[in-house]
């Protein structure tokens, strides 16, 4: 039978490096990555999984680590948004949200980065609606998120 | 993608030369989308403890005992601060308001009595986040429930239950505000439209970063640093300093990145108090987080407004004459800014409209509620709303065009500037052609045409107009008509700029941005100024009190910092300018400065460019090879300038007097097409057109009035901080309190038109606020769509489905909110 | 945020995931986690072990037999159900997760974790019980396989019962489904919610008005026949502040006539 | 919340009386009671774990008598406080015959549950209230013919 653990030793790599930390079993993978880890870059922005801010892709998927136990990320690498650009490289969505300024406070930006970045691995030139539909779970308060679609749209081929 | 965001090109203006005016890329945005921004929770320290607030439960309950001997047992948990040694440590925070309200003792916790669920009672410190959670779990404490009062309308009834015993009833503060002559005005009126009561709802702009603060205790020196996201330290400190019985010197705020703010982190001065007074007693940094439930249970919500017994004198043909109104205002448990709001709506007392004569009696009552604090369009978007909603219920009992109406008593272009019934002094604009643009955007010619093919398909389509203004850039004399013993009047912002030894030219601000882009504005006019690039010059991001100078009115808030802030730069750079004619005359040897020039990074004699100075020897001349300069040079090349509004203080007897320097105007129309089998609906067009003067980064205007466009179209639809008669709040989370997210976007033009202040230098006009016309575009939309299914009147701000499906299926409820009578 | 202290272990069968559920009082199965971790934060609940399901293969995927029957794993994602080709022998069952709240929650919800949940405005409940779908369960006792409208117990209550795992999910032939929902802005949460089936009877499951699903059978597919038979239910629906008791009723009545028109138009 | 009801008991009043005041069998009726104490014949506490399904609510919670006219009416408020949520409970019992035998029982319970719980919203609360309480009266329906029988 399984063991069941109060807190476990485990190995997870993000973009790139790989971190081995002993955490509690309660603890949400958002606060490993920006507590334990000071990678402070993915936000938390509600408490009821609503607000997007902290999403980053967990083997390839796009999920909300407020929603995830850190455990449950034993094993997985993980992409944040420190991960986008190299050597301070923007990539073409981190450059077409300046342009487009798609941010104001910049707080929804890592999460809505993360978003639309999996949106454009999956699907290169999305229509519309599907750049909705690939934002609705990131709440941005500052811009309307009109820029937002104009941004995703230009880095789309 | 045309579809989703269209611009119509602003009209003609001349086309400067130069930095100010383009769309430059901001300076925030490279840190800003690699994650390396620095928001309050990414600060830490070495062994700090995190702070975690016991909340009450309860609406209104006396707290007959606290223990935290449990809680403080457990290993890892540093320590606790309850009420009480609040209250031996502390002064109640200094109160705005005349009796009663003056009497209020609001502490940073809760003392013997707990006044809305959420209030913070005890606060617990430990080790880590989650411990101090669960020793917060074994504060016992024991309340004796008292009745709560939910509902401002009844606040004052006899047998209610009193908020606070030292004020001795729930009246906080009232005053009247009469302009004109109303009798004049009623008796020339051909009719008198009557509104038994109007109901502006409470709810904020729910900044995604909440509040939070790290707090250090300097013990040799008595001194705070208080990193923090607090958006006016300003007012921060005069309301900390006197409480916690330090100077303002003592309290040192320092923010890099703020998460958005619109007003909603004005007033977070209890906390950071109760984070200092940990930081002393434990003798370690303390962490704060508020979470979202926090937030919404405890933080500045909007100010929740009534309007009844509204008579409004006008004639047949739609000219508004006068109007008398109460308003009644819900100010929540404690008075943290108010009662400011009950005189910030005079800034735009008539709306955009003509009308002379004018009574509002306003009252401000204390209810079982989180506390009302400035929410973007702070109590003017309350009373524009209402003066909207006046508009076009006139218009539809009366059975005239609300465009019509509008345009009838829309004040002209040609009477700019116009002096309101109050003294307000209404800088320029021109709201009739803000109106055909914005009508143009959205095709209103072809409306009705439109309306038959939604009928066709079942639907019932409405338009809706709202205009409104942003009125920016306070003269703090405002408050002396709420107290008239306060010392504030006029207003006044900051800005240093210098040039460093090797040439830098370096620019810091008094302000504290939450994504308007102060770096790359204030840049802009540097650059102008110094005829360089904007890359040469650096603005210090955020703000340090303890090294960006700053004035008593410090902050980004109400509108200002195109006015305020971006003046302040003008006026340091262009000393900065002087001082380096000054010196480069020096040392070309006594050149006139008049025959000097700044060019491409340095300074030259216009005749012999090859004269020339870069700006990088200038720097060194003065900060590190000096020796030889004429002694009465006075040249530092650190140039610090206050930028003063030109203000007189108000007065206070006739209420009398210009209140903000500019006054931005907004029109918006919305077409909304409704469900009536559910009263679900959609908005499935809408215009947005702003004039804010001249821009000087006309991206970033626009990103303001896009922003603050879908904050409107949320509150107008669901965004509500609702209580049930328990005083329990029903939304306290994203999850009930529904933004609007990227589905709910509706299709959106832009307008703009730039009509230059003439009283700014730089002809701007603060702006950001103006999203309020959103809210008013909606709910004339919706009524407009009812009209021949009921016609039903909108009596509220917020209108979700049910609201809209009960007006349809039982109108006769809002009909009876309105009449006419022939005068 | 800030979870109370919780065991947790992530069995690979359902056997040992079974095993330690008995051993563990207060232990609950963790699925996606989109509901239970967020209930976790607010501390409403607090699980003294998590059972992390995540792990175990045999609760995964979409199988389809010859006769139509659809074979779903409870850990199976609203994700991988849209994008599954098996899956759309039932056409419904992909259109309605991609209405479940966003990207990120549906690749990590499962259509076990919608339902075990069973909040009054989920999606799935009301959809699983007008289609007719069957749930397998497994015990200490054995298996035993339910029909939906015995899954649905109370809020956040089933069948499923302590120490036991939901561990399939079978949804029968059929195209003649339909749903419609008011929601709480587009793709939020439901205010109300109904699903119709078409497929020879005609049934229709209403959500969001009771603790589980309220399940009517209309004598036709006609609107009156409908009408007539959410009114039949004598439907008494929670008020709250999105939606009046008596709205929810209204709405009940009428997005039951929509769902089964949809469904009508697809039998 | 006010949740309401009317109930017909195939027993006489007095028996119906006994059970609603013998704190005994009261427990019994209550949902997931763990421990049970009494103080005196007007006040008890006891520690339950409401099921919420998705992991019990621990509460504690105290009774107390505040008014009763016998065989006729008793009033008892009910205090419950547990982490996360706050209960304040007033319910009332009427008995009267029933007019085709047996008692009939009018009740009524006006409930407040404040804190982080009570914020899950009334929609999953108005059904989990409603849900108890059938329980409650179901085995309350119990508890009386057990002593009918025991007589």
């Amino acid at each position: 039978m399984s063991a069941v653990e109060t807190s476990r030793t485990i190995v997870v790599t993000i973009n790139g490096t790989e971190y081995e930390r002993e955490v509690e079993a309660r603890k949400l993978l958002i606060h490993f990555i920006r507590d334990d880890l000071d990678l402070t870059g993915s936000h938390i922005g509600c408490d009821t999984g609503n607000c997007g801010a902290c999403s980053v892709i967990v083997d390839g998927t796009l999920v909300k680590s407020c929603m995830m136990l850190a455990v449950q990320a034993d094993g997985a690498s993980v992409e944040t948004v420190e991960g986008l650009s190299e050597g301070g490289e923007l990539t073409a969505l981190q450059q077409a949200f300046s342009d487009h300024h798609a941010l104001q406070c910049g707080y929804c930006t890592p999460g809505m980065l993360m978003s639309a970045t999996a949106l454009l691995r999956a699907n290169p030139s999305p229509g519309d609606d599907e750049i909705k539909k690939a934002l609705q779970g990131n709440i941005c308060r500052c811009t309307g998120y009109w820029n937002i679609f104009e941004a995703v749209k230009a880095a789309s081929r | 993608m045309s579809d989703m965001s269209t611009t119509v090109a602003p009209a003609p203006v001349e086309v400067k030369k130069g930095w100010a005016g383009q769309s430059v890329p901001r300076k925030e945005d490279k840190r800003l989308v690699q994650g390396e921004g620095v928001f309050v929770d990414d600060v830490k320290r070495h062994g700090m403890g995190y702070v975690f607030f016991v909340r009450s439960p309860y609406a209104h309950a006396h707290i007959t005992s606290i223990d935290v001997s449990q809680a403080e047992a457990i290993k890892g948990v540093y320590g606790t601060l309850t009420g009480e040694e609040v209250a031996s440590l502390t002064d109640p925070f200094f109160q705005l308001s005349t009796p009663p309200g003056a009497h209020l003792k609001d502490f940073a916790l809760a003392v013997g009595k707990v006044r809305y669920v959420g209030e913070a009672v005890v606060a617990v410190v430990a080790e880590t986040r989650e411990l101090a959670r669960d020793a917060s779990e074994l504060v016992e404490i024991e309340y004796e429930p008292l009745d709560p009062v939910t509902d401002a309308r009844r606040a004052q009834d006899d047998g209610v239950e009193i908020l606070h015993e030292d004020s001795g009833s729930n009246l906080m503060w009232e005053g009247v505000y009469e302009w004109g002559d109303l009798d004049a005005a009623f008796a020339e009126a051909d009719k008198i439209v009557k509104i038994d009561e109007l109901h502006f709802h409470r709810f904020n702009s729910t900044p995604l970063e909440t509040d939070g603060a790290l707090v250090e205790y300097n013990r040799g020196v008595g001194q705070w640093t208080l990193y923090t996201n607090n958006q006016f330290p300003g007012f921060a400190a005069i309301m900390m300093g006197p409480a916690m019985r330090c100077g303002l010197d003592k309290l040192r705020f320092v923010t890099q990145d703020i998460g958005g703010g619109f007003g909603n982190k004005i007033t977070s001065h209890p906390q950071l108090v109760v984070c200092c007074l940990l930081a002393r007693k434990l003798n370690r940094p303390i962490q704060w987080t508020e979470w979202r439930t926090d937030f919404h249970l405890s933080m500045s919500h909007g100010n929740e407004r009534w309007f009844h017994d509204t008579e409004v004198a006008v004639k047949s043909d739609g000219t508004l004459l006068g109007f008398r109104t109460k308003a009644l205002d819900d100010a929540g448990a404690w008075l943290r800014y108010e009662p400011l709001g009950g005189v910030i709506w005079a800034q735009v007392t008539p709306g955009m409209y003509r009308w002379r004569n004018i009574r509002l009696e306003f009252t401000q009552v204390a209810t079982n509620k989180a506390p009302v604090s400035p929410n973007r369009g702070y109590s003017r978007m309350q009373h524009l709303w209402f003066t909207e909603r006046v508009i076009d219920i006139v218009a539809h009992e009366l059975g005239l065009d609300p465009v019509e109406v509008r345009k009838r008593n829309y004040i002209r272009a040609e009477d700019m500037p116009y002096e309101t019934p109050n003294g307000c002094v209404y800088d320029s604009g021109d709201y009739a052609q803000m109106l055909d643009v914005a009508l143009g955007l959205i095709g209103h010619d072809g409306i009705e045409a439109r309306r038959a093919e939604a009928s066709a398909r079942g639907k019932l389509l409405g338009v809706g107009i709202g205009s409104t203004l942003d009125s920016g850039t306070n003269n703090f004399g405002q408050s002396r008509m709420i107290n008239p013993e306060l010392q504030f009047s006029g207003n006044n912002e900051v800005a240093t700029v210098k040039l460093d030894i090797f040439g830098e030219i370096v620019v810091t601000l008094g302000t504290t941005p939450q994504g308007q882009g102060h770096e790359t504005t204030a840049a802009q006019v540097v650059a102008d100024i110094l005829s360089c690039s904007i890359d040469d010059v650096q603005v210090r991001a955020g703000h340090d009190s303890y090294w960006n100078s700053h004035a008593g009115f410090s902050g980004t808030y109400a509108s200002q910092f195109a006015v305020t802030g971006l003046s302040a730069v003008k006026g340091a750079t262009e000393m900065l300018a002087a001082e380096i004619k000054k010196l480069a005359s020096a040392i070309f040897g006594g050149v006139p400065v008049e025959a000097l020039e700044l060019a491409d990074g340095g300074v030259r004699i216009a005749e012999n460019p090859d004269a020339f100075l870069p700006f990088m020897a200038c720097g060194a001349i003065i900060n590190a090879n000096n020796a030889g300069l004429p002694e009465d040079l006075g040249v530092t090349l650190n140039c610090r300038y206050v930028y003063r509004p030109p203000f007189q203080v108000p007065d206070v007897e006739k209420k009398f007097g210009n209140l903000t320097l500019t006054y931005a105007a907004q029109v918006h129309v919305a077409v909304v097409e409704i469900d009536p089998e559910t009263g679900a609906y959609e908005v499935v067009d809408y215009a947005a057109v702003d004039d804010c003067g001249k821009r000087i980064h006309p991206q970033i205007v626009e990103g303001q009035v896009m922003g603050a466009t879908a904050q409107a179209l949320g509150a107008a639809t669901h965004e509500q901080f609702e209580y049930d008669a328990e005083g329990n709040l029903l939304t306290p989370n994203f999850y009930d309190y529904h933004v609007p997210h990227a589905l709910d976007m509706p299709p959106l033009k832009t307008g703009s038109i730039e009509s230059p202040s003439p009283f700014t230098p730089l002809g701007t006009k603060g702006m950001g606020e103006g999203g309020g016309a959103g809210i008013h575009a909606v709910c004339a939309a919706v009524q407009d769509a009812l009209r021949g299914h009921g016609d039903a009147i909108v009596w509220d701000s917020c209108n979700p489905y049910h609201r809209v499906w009960e007006m349809l299926s039982n109108p006769g409820a809002s009909r009876s909110l309105v009449s006419v009578v022939d005068a | 945020m800030l979870l109370r202290e919780v065991g947790y272990a992530k069995p690979s069968s359902v056997a040992d995931a079974l095993a330690i559920l008995a051993e563990n009082d207060g232990a609950r199965a963790l699925a996606g986690g989109q509901t239970l971790v967020n209930v976790m934060k607010a501390r409403a609940a607090s699980p003294d072990v998590l059972v992390d399901l995540n792990g175990i293969e045999e609760l995964k995927g979409i199988d389809l037999a010859a006769d139509g029957t659809l074979s779903i794993g409870p850990m199976t994602t609203y994700s991988e159900i849209m994008a599954s080709a098996e899956a759309r022998a039932r056409p419904i069952l992909g259109e309605v997760c991609a209405q479940i709240a966003d990207v990120q929650v549906r690749n990590r919800g499962t259509i076990g974790g919608n339902i075990c949940a069973n909040d009054p405005t989920n999606h799935l409940p009301p959809l699983l019980a007008a289609i007719g779908a069957t749930m397998t369960i497994r015990g200490a006792g054995g298996e035993r396989t339910v029909p939906a409208h015995e899954f649905f117990v109370g809020v956040y209550l089933t069948a499923v019962g302590v120490g036991e795992l939901l561990t399939r999910i079978e949804i029968p032939a059929g195209k003649g489904d339909g749903f419609a929902a008011v929601t709480l802005g587009a793709d939020g949460t439901c205010i109300a919610n109904a699903a119709a089936s078409v497929n020879g009877s005609v049934r229709v499951a209403l959500g969001c008005v009771a603790a589980t699903p309220v399940v009517v059978e209309p004598a036709s597919a006609d609107d009156d026949a409908v009408r007539d038979a959410v009114r039949g239910a004598g439907i008494d629906p929670p008020g709250d502040v999105h939606a009046s008791a008596e709205y929810r009723t209204h709405l009940a009545e009428v997005l039951a006539v929509r769902a089964t028109r949809e469904a009508k138009g697809r039998a | 919340m006010n949740v309401s009801g009317e109930r017909t008991f195939a027993a006489p009043r007095a028996t119906v009386w006994k059970v609603l005041n013998d704190p005994a069998s009261m427990a019994k009726t209550m949902p997931g009671v763990e421990s049970f104490d009494v103080q005196d014949d007007k006040h008890w506490t006891a520690n339950v774990k409401i099921p919420l399904g998705l992991g019990g609510l621990k509460m504690k919670i105290a009774m107390e008598k505040t008014e009763e006219r016998e065989l006729e009416f008793a009033k008892m408020a009910i205090k419950g406080n547990g982490v996360g949520a706050m209960m304040n409970m007033t319910t009332t019992f009427e008995l009267a015959d029933a007019p085709d035998g047996g008692t009939a029982m009018k009740w009524a319970a006006d409930v407040k549950i404040a804190g982080p719980v009570g914020s899950m919203g009334q929609r999953v609360l108005q059904p989990i209230v409603n849900q108890q309480v059938d329980g409650v009266l179901a085995s309350l329906d119990a508890e009386v013919q057990e002593a009918l029988a025991a007589g």
